[in-house]
């Protein structure tokens, strides 16, 4: 079966949590892997989104995490301040998924701003829920296309966490959550060195050769002494991923006439 | 004016926007559509936020235009994450002067320099503070409030609550108003009559968001704003005709359609 | 074990009696007639709580026995007030290692050395600050679970939740099994599966005090309590029969009685 | 009509509070005069107890302040954390009222033990909401019978604040709240003088003598210029206060045989 892109990145995603985790769940393709996961091999898994809805089991995906379908089934909704106080700082949330415009070789991350702060060349949307999540969840998870605009030497901005500076920075800092723990990006699978907390490619996608991953990297990429190949998405994990693509669609569509602008 | 997604008080941020209000200071969370529009009217000379964008679409078109290129004018930022926003509204509740809470090291720290920090007199930890969220006026959209003016939240309550509590004086616009709550789950959000300064029925007020047992999202509007806003003169035509030219009546379509 | 007032895991702590343990570190708010017959029963070498007496009635007689003479063994008080307490707790819910709140000057802060203070870094404010807690198991008793082991509690939710999830570990007594909490507020307070860890089915488990929804309060208990309580012997013939000579079905005659 | 000392308290108590009151309730007189005043003169008043119900209408007197009768008659029911942080601590409660075992002439007062704390005479339940009632509540009312035992020289426990040690002693400590505004006894009201903040009597029950006041406190007692003389009960306030008592009793005589225990 044939597969975009996209579609790998949020099977690979899918893949990185089971029945017993937490998730912080994020809009986009972070909603679309921990829907997938829980409607295929993680039917147990509970989803968090920041809107304060936990346990929610959404039919269709939400554009937004406050989306009235994520109230509607959840097994509870909870003030925004109690989600960030007793449901995140605590540590009770095991996984969370991260995207950003930029990250560095120790998947520090950027959503913030491209240029200087005071004088940007694109002014992207902040941080939101992720500075915290990167350091409160046990492990997150990165997902974001692969390119030199977005894998950079240094970052225009440090909005989020990940390993600092690398080796043990994050501990160093009084952190005592694992941090990122894979980057899933077009092309491959990163993992962390164990010591020195660079990232380093231990899968590439079907199709893709190290020169492809070189050439999208805007540092010099390590790889592992045993990159190994992932898995293609399976017939299975792309007919539910695209039927609830496909009734989330429809349903996006909307009840009423679109945006009254003439 | 806050709202997490749900709940959005638009109707009331139009009657801002046609009263011709400048040099605003405006906070929420996600200030999404509503400053979007708010900061392209030109209402706004400062923003208190944690999250700009237009949520599953893109950027925020107006608030990109303003912080990129001072258009209608230049717009001040102090930029906090979510967990610090939420807790400094919860701070500013509960009349503490500040909020701490574990924060993340990063660059946001470097350019607020509300970010501080507090020793644990415990532990010796160090912990990251913010400054309590004490806002003049606080403005959401409720579904209901009674004949007493108690106001009733259900579904995604965000930090309405706190945001209300934490203001000087609380302006709730609601969908309808119902004789009493008698009845309702004991342990609802509810905000007493004396928590509240002034009440506007205005139903449909929250569209394009919704209002939880009354009407869904319209993630279609939130769709098609991406190019309404792209453009100056598009962005100003739609203000004039939606805004100006309109009233908050025009609202009450939106709620009676999707009941 | 927490309950303020209502739900208060009566069940439990018979069998914790039963079992016999001893040099436990008790921590509550209200210590109420579960914690006179703990201490009675000789179970407790350490009480944390707030306010010890029978609510609306008197003393707890079992209670200033072991502070006044030291019966049946010596006990060490750690005492806060209610607000220094809830506060403890919510930092605890949340992971923080202290609470700062707005304390009341006076003697408590004199013989209990938790009582500290932290600078606000932006008014220099000096806040009273207690330390989060933190408890190794909190036990509590809720209205009901469902087949997945989530829990909800409704009415007078006082700090169960915020007990729970401050502790380490935690066991909740339920009236009854349901199959599901769908269809009920969306709101609600509920403990999600994974914050517990055993659910044990005990109906009448709160008794003499009350579940919401489930039976009353039963207030001529807690009347007749100061007579039986005045003398150890009759408390110690109490305690054999009701509790020794008994066990947790014993609790389900006042689930049923007042329905 | 005839009344007896606790009857007189209660109303006078009552008394003090208004429609536009916010009261933070206490069990027993407090809590008769709260709902004596919301069921005569002031229908409107909003009572909260530390239990977290806002607003509760009770129909009969809770015997604790977590009776169902409170959650079930409430506009609301928040989590105690929750009461203490955003409703007591905001400085939202206009009017409190306290009881004690002992108060001194600046109307601080002692409910945590007789003698020393370490080897108490007597262990009293301690300090549950009060010291922090006394501190944010915009105004606070004692209501107590008056003997030496209870009215000292000095306290053996300082457990809420009153008027410090009097003049602007609680300004200095940084309180904003106005603190004691009067304490009703059986046998006189005493308010603090504007200046030392030191307990004066302003008026005096019928039936009492001046010195029937100043032998029942253990301190040089002051009285005002012009004391007057407390307005007795009406015969209105004290047939719903003794309706009220009465539906209260026969509710907690209870459904059930009263304690198992023979």
């Amino acid at each position: 079966m044939r597969y975009t892109p996209d579609e790998l990145m949020t099977v690979a995603a899918a893949r990185c949590v089971g029945n017993d985790d937490v998730c912080f769940v994020g809009i986009g393709l972070p909603s679309a892997a921990c829907n997938l996961a829980r409607l295929t091999h993680a039917p147990e898994i509970t989803l968090i989104y920041e809107s304060g809805t936990i346990g929610a089991r959404p039919s269709v995906l939400p554009l937004s995490i406050g989306d009235g379908e994520l109230c509607a089934t959840a097994l509870t909704t909870v003030p925004v301040p109690e989600f960030f106080r007793y449901w995140l700082q605590s540590g009770r949330i095991t996984a969370g998924f991260l995207g950003a415009a930029q990250i560095d070789r120790f998947a520090n991350i950027n959503t913030t701003v491209v240029g200087a702060y005071d004088a940007p060349v694109v002014r992207l949307p902040g941080a939101g829920g992720a500075p915290e999540m990167a350091a409160a969840c046990q492990r997150t998870f990165i997902v974001m296309p692969q390119s030199r605009r977005a894998f950079v030497e240094r970052l225009d901005f440090l909005t989020s966490l990940g390993h600092g500076d690398g080796g043990d920075h994050r501990a160093r800092l009084g952190i005592t959550t694992a941090g990122p723990a894979k980057v899933i990006t077009d092309l491959c699978v990163m993992e962390p060195d164990p010591q020195t907390r660079e990232l380093t490619v231990t899968s590439l996608h079907p199709g893709t050769a190290r020169a492809d991953v070189e050439s999208a990297t805007g540092w010099t990429v390590r790889f592992a002494p045993d990159v190994g190949d992932t898995p293609a998405p399976t017939a299975h994990e792309l007919e539910v991923l695209r039927r609830v693509r496909l009734d989330t669609d429809k349903a996006h569509e909307g009840r009423e006439p679109a945006c009254p602008t003439r | 004016m806050e709202g997490f997604t749900h709940l959005i008080p638009f109707a009331a941020a139009h009657e801002v926007i046609r009263q011709g209000r400048r040099d605003l200071t405006l906070v929420r969370m996600t200030p999404d559509l509503i400053y979007d529009q708010m900061i392209g009217a030109g209402c706004a000379a400062k923003l208190v936020f944690s999250w700009g964008g237009n949520p599953g679409v893109g950027s925020l078109h107006r608030l990109r235009d303003a912080v990129e290129h001072g258009w209608p004018r230049p717009l001040a930022l102090e930029e906090y994450s979510h967990a610090a926003m939420a807790n400094a509204y919860d701070a500013g509740a509960a009349r503490l002067p500040f909020a701490p809470f574990r924060g993340c090291p990063g660059d946001l720290a470097r350019v607020n320099p509300n970010y501080r920090s507090v020793t644990c007199p415990f532990t010796g930890e160090a912990i990251t503070a913010v400054p309590a969220m004490r806002p003049d006026v606080t403005i959401v959209h409720a579904q209901r409030a009674d004949r007493q003016g108690n106001v009733m939240i259900e579904g995604i309550t965000g930090v309405q609550k706190e945001a209300v509590l934490a203001a000087a004086r609380a302006i709730v616009t609601v969908e309808e108003v119902v004789d009493t709550f008698d009845g309702g789950p004991v342990n609802s959000c509810i905000l007493p009559h004396w928590t509240i300064g002034a009440i506007a029925v205005v139903p449909g007020g929250a569209f394009p968001s919704y209002a939880y047992g009354y009407y869904q999202r319209n993630n279609a509007f939130y769709l098609a704003w991406d190019g309404v806003s792209r453009s100056r003169d598009a962005f100003g035509a739609w203000i004039d005709e939606h805004v100006m030219q309109s009233g908050p009546d025009a609202f009450a379509v939106h709620a009676a359609q999707v009941a």
